[in-house]
């Protein structure tokens, strides 16, 4: 392999691939959601663009592209202009620590599959997702309008109360595998033949709960909430400073699945790695297996939404305080005691 | 049809008994299709609501009707009628009275009583300028506050002051 | 450059085939509804119609993200200027649909409070009539925009304002 | 985090205020202070329209009030005027119209309903209370013609009769709808975040509804028996054997409960009309042009939304004097104050969905 492709081609596919494979995931997520949401309505969905209505996110992203830009005169330009891409920004890079499977072997050359690896991977990128939640306070704050001003507020309450259940459990997770590295955690579950979900299933649960909310997603969708907030913090937003908004939103919850993949269903490993009848199941690549995960997780965010009311301010602040956080702290003293004695 | 009103003996009773309380307060009073509809002096309106409210038991009301008189009432007759209609429940008794009042006088407000009054009020004032006291914040409740006139006095046209919009 | 774009090259027709390919099967309408139609429009995007599969169901709340504003109803005196406001606020490209004879003409109601036609407020690219119109009439309302939609020349209006205002 | 007073403005263009109602809102950062609603952003002057109108044009005008239920409004007008005019109308014609006017009330708390708990976030709820609700339009679609401004009332009687083949697709309709409501309870009744949504939330006690002049589903969820259809029967309802289903607590929960009841009681009485449907004429001899002898009369039916009252005066014409609409929703929408206040702002959206008012006949 040539120094040029190894060095110049590689890196550059791969960031391609960086802002490639997202938007492919959220493409996918927005057309899966909208049409299993109206299947579950007894409607069908979109249908009519493409096969089955797959170009529909297409239609609507070219759409938003030649919308006209509508800035207020009483917004805060460089706030109002920042928010957008401070929000798409931070879930696009999360992903370059989000790796895909194990390093390919290509004759010599081995061919990562991830752009950055890190021994703290799993802060980076917990890091980067709460630096969008500030895009969306200064996008609610800029608009200089009370709807998106009081979306605002509720996600600063909202995400900084859920941002702490995700990193307690986050922490078992560390304590158990002995590394913040996501390939390397990957890797011991592989070691130890069993899930940390189904080893810690009280970790997963918090943090899944806490994921949601921490997307604002139903049932926790409260800065957003259509019913009371108009749009929340985007409200004021067109065109395609509002799709940023729209796609990083879906970007981040294929980003928390793959986070919940990785961190407690194995990432790429089939099922019950440690099974040795089953190891023909290590036919299918596991870049299949970890898609398969990441969907059945996306999934469960749009069965989520087409079930369940929304709750309401106060409750979701009971829920965090009162059960998550104490529960939380419970697992991780449990956790600690385990990994001490063991 | 069940008759639900007329010849009951309590209503007559209650006829009596307001009339008797309130001197002079009972102009007239009628039962037609079934209903019992009292002309009352404009007064007396306050204390008889009340008085029906604390005391008969008539305890919800209905509605708030304005009738505009221009066309019959042009030798000396009061422009506007304010209808109440009231009801009792247990007991199921509904009754109308009527109070007579003049384009530039005002009625006392029923809001004190009947809490439900305040929008129909403000309804009879946005519709026909019936002016109520004692009413917690008469203004318009339909049209834009600076609309002019009354749109259900009858010389009102229908399509509006400027012909239509 | 008006008269240069009139033959419209190659380049800027697949332009505009594409960008009103975009724009029509996605048309996000304005969750406004004013009045009896505004039932039979939830009656359209609800199951038995489901307007979701032209990829119409996203109703927006906010007039920022919307490109299609359905007058779903009757528009009276005090609402009207709302409605302009409304309507000032969405971005272009934007259409408007009259849905039903109130929103076209008053309907039947020619009193003091009703506007009489929503078209002196706002400029309407579709009547739809009915009182209130069937979700079918409103599909085939919403199907004729579509066609409206593709005889556009976006390109036009992005090289030339100007001409977002004769059209 | 103490944050000033901020003034809200909801509406008159919001998705949750059914339509063209504005609130006046003060909340101290969730908390509500103060709620003033603001109407008549859909006032069409109705009752000016109706004096230049004669007696049959009106009926139609009536569809448009309440437009979720537009036949009980039929209903209301329609037995004012029949009162006020002495027209006796056939038993067969009274049956049909129960059978409409249940149908519609069945209708009418589908999709209030579903647009209540489309408020709360439960998105799903009101797309199957319209699927259900399609079924009942289907019926007056082959009885008149029209989905949902029927004009399946008139002065006199009822304009078409029905034959077996409509009385049986009523039994299917009918049939299929308790499929469809336990469909929704299983999505709500028992659901924890509806529950912390609804319960508790909302609350008017008995006292407070009767002294509002609450009517309706909203007054009977605060424990108060009062039913017209019972009470007062009108076109014989008295014939028919029903419950009518009251709440104790008054509070958001409750009125969702008392709409699910009056599903199944409206089902149960369809299936006596249409079980003892007797035979006879549709209409009463009615004259081409309808003239009234002078006179007044206040009638009141139990609509929907609550009590419905027509007052009509007539002069001896083919027109009438005055009619006064007293609708249901707007006595009811006066107590949404007292019920929000104390609140958080994510509960003036239920409980506002949970009045079920329609701004056609509230601003006439």
């Amino acid at each position: 392999m040539t120094p040029f492709v190894a060095d110049f081609l590689i890196p550059v596919g791969k960031i391609a691939a960086v802002i490639l494979y997202p938007m492919l995931m959220v493409v996918v997520m927005i057309w899966l959601e909208r049409r299993v949401v109206a299947l579950m309505q007894g409607r069908l969905g979109p249908n009519r663009v493409g096969f089955q209505g797959i170009l529909q996110p297409v239609a609507d992203a070219v759409k938003l592209f030649f919308k006209e830009n509508i800035m207020q005169r009483q917004a805060d330009k460089f706030l109002f202009n920042i928010s957008p891409v401070l929000v798409m920004f931070s879930s696009l890079l999360a992903f370059c620590f989000v790796p895909l499977g194990e390093p390919i072997r290509i004759g010599s050359y081995t061919l990562t599959l991830w752009i950055a690896e890190s021994p703290v991977g799993l802060l980076i990128i917990l890091g980067l997702s709460s630096i969008s939640m500030f895009g969306v306070i200064f996008g609610g704050w800029a608009s200089n309008s009370k709807y998106p001003l009081m979306g605002a507020l509720r996600s600063v309450i909202q995400v900084l109360s859920y941002e702490i259940p995700v990193g307690l459990t986050v922490l078992t997770v560390a304590f158990i595998a002995r590394s913040m590295d996501l390939v390397e955690i990957v890797r011991r579950q592989e070691s130890s033949g069993v899930w940390y979900g189904f080893l810690m299933p009280v970790s997963f649960v918090v943090f899944w709960i806490s994921s949601v909310a921490e997307t604002n997603r139903a049932p926790f969708d409260l800065p957003e909430a259509e019913s009371e907030l108009v749009a929340g913090y985007h409200t004021e937003y067109s065109g395609m400073k509002f799709a940023y908004f729209y796609m990083a939103e879906y970007a981040h919850m294929v980003l928390v699945s793959s986070l919940v993949v990785i961190l407690f269903f194995g990432g790429w490993l089939p099922p019950f790695p440690g099974v040795k009848a089953l190891s023909f199941l290590h036919v299918v690549p596991g870049f299949v297996w970890y898609l398969v995960k990441i969907m059945f997780f996306l999934y469960l965010y749009v069965w989520i939404r087409a079930t369940f009311p929304r709750y309401r301010f106060d409750s979701l602040i009971r829920l965090v305080w009162k059960w998550l956080i104490p529960l939380s702290l419970v697992n991780l003293l449990a956790v600690a005691l385990v990994r001490y004695l063991l | 049809m069940p008759d639900t009103t007329a010849d009951r003996p309590e209503l007559r009773q209650a006829v009596d008994v307001l009339a008797g309380r309130f001197p002079g307060a009972v102009l007239s009073s009628a039962v037609e299709k079934e209903e019992l509809a009292i002309r009352l002096r404009k007064e007396d309106l306050a204390a008889v609501l009340s008085f029906l409210k604390d005391e008969l038991g008539f305890n919800a009301l209905d509605d708030i009707i304005v009738l505009d008189n221009i066309r019959s009432s042009g030798d000396g007759g009061k422009r506007f009628t304010v209808l109440y209609q009231i009801y009792q429940f247990p007991g199921f008794v509904r009754l109308r009275l009527a109070v007579d009042v003049g384009e530039n006088e005002a009625l006392d407000s029923a809001v004190p009583v009947y809490r439900s009054a305040d929008w129909a009020e403000r309804e009879a004032f946005d519709m026909f300028g019936v002016r109520f006291e004692g009413h917690p914040g008469l203004r318009r409740i339909y049209m834009p506050d600076e609309f002019e006139g009354h749109p259900l006095r009858k010389d009102f046209p229908l399509g509006g002051r400027d012909g239509g919009a | 450059m008006t008269e240069s774009l009139e033959k419209a090259p190659f380049l800027l027709a697949r332009a505009d085939t594409f960008i009103t390919w975009a724009q029509k099967n996605s048309l996000w309408p304005f969750g406004s509804g004013l009045a009896c139609c505004a039932i039979e429009m939830i009656a359209t995007a609800a199951a038995r119609y489901d307007i979701a599969r032209f990829g119409m169901e996203l109703f927006r709340a906010s007039p920022r993200q919307a490109d299609l504003f359905i007058v779903a109803g009757t528009v009276t005196n005090k609402m009207a200027p709302v409605i302009r406001r409304l309507w000032d606020q969405m971005p272009d490209p934007k259409w408007a649909l009259a849905m039903g004879n109130c929103a076209i003409g008053g309907g039947p109601f020619p009193t003091y409070s009703v506007l009489q036609g929503v078209d002196k407020v706002i400029p309407v690219d579709v009547y739809v009539a009915g009182c209130p119109p069937t979700p079918q009439g409103l599909i085939h309302g919403l199907m004729t925009l579509q066609e409206k939609i593709a005889r556009s020349h976006p390109t036009r209006e992005i090289l030339d304002p100007d001409a977002r205002h004769n059209r | 985090m103490a944050l000033r007073e901020i003034d809200l403005n909801m509406g008159p263009q919001h998705p949750s205020t059914h339509g063209v109602l504005r609130l006046k809102l003060a909340v101290d950062n969730e908390v509500v202070l103060r709620v003033v609603p603001v109407i008549g952003y859909l006032h069409r002057g109705m009752e000016k329209l109706w004096e230049n109108l004669t007696y049959t044009q009106v009926v139609p005008l009536t569809d448009r009030l309440d437009y979720i239920a537009a036949l009980s409004n039929n209903l209301g007008y329609v037995l004012a005027v029949e009162k006020l005019a002495g027209i006796e109308v056939p038993r067969r014609a009274r049956y049909i119209r129960i059978v409409l006017a249940e149908l519609q009330r069945l209708a009418s708390h589908l999709a209030g309903l579903g647009f209540m708990a489309n408020d709360i976030g439960a998105m799903s709820v009101l797309l199957y209370g319209f699927e259900a609700r399609e079924g009942v339009l289907d019926i007056f679609e082959e009885y008149c013609g029209a989905r949902l401004t029927v004009h399946g009332i008139r002065i006199g009687g009822v304009p078409h009769d029905l034959d077996g083949a409509l009385v049986a697709r009523i039994r299917m309709v009918i049939d299929g709808i308790p499929k469809r409501l336990a469909e929704i309870r299983t999505l709500l009744d028992e659901n924890r975040i509806w529950k912390g949504r609804t319960v508790g939330v909302g609350v008017i006690g008995a006292g407070d509804a009767v002294d509002y002049g609450l009517t309706g589903p909203s007054l009977r969820a605060s424990g108060v028996p009062w039913d017209i259809r019972k009470d007062i029967p009108y076109s014989s309802y008295d014939e028919f054997d029903f419950d009518v289903p009251l709440g104790r607590n008054g509070d958001v929960y409750d009125r969702y409960f008392i709409r699910l009841e009056e599903i199944t009681q409206s089902i149960r009485i369809v299936r006596q009309a249409l079980d003892g449907l007797p035979a006879g004429e549709i209409s009463a001899k009615v004259p081409r042009v309808l003239k009234v002898p002078p006179g007044e009369v206040f009638h009141t039916i139990e609509a929907p939304k609550g009590v419905l009252g027509f007052y009509v005066k007539s002069n001896g014409t083919d027109k009438p004097e005055r009619v006064k609409m007293k609708s249901p929703s707007f006595i009811n929408l006066q107590s949404l104050e007292h019920m929000c206040k104390g609140n958080l702002f994510s509960d003036v959206v239920g409980i506002l969905g949970s009045l079920d008012i329609v701004l056609g006949e509230i601003d006439k």
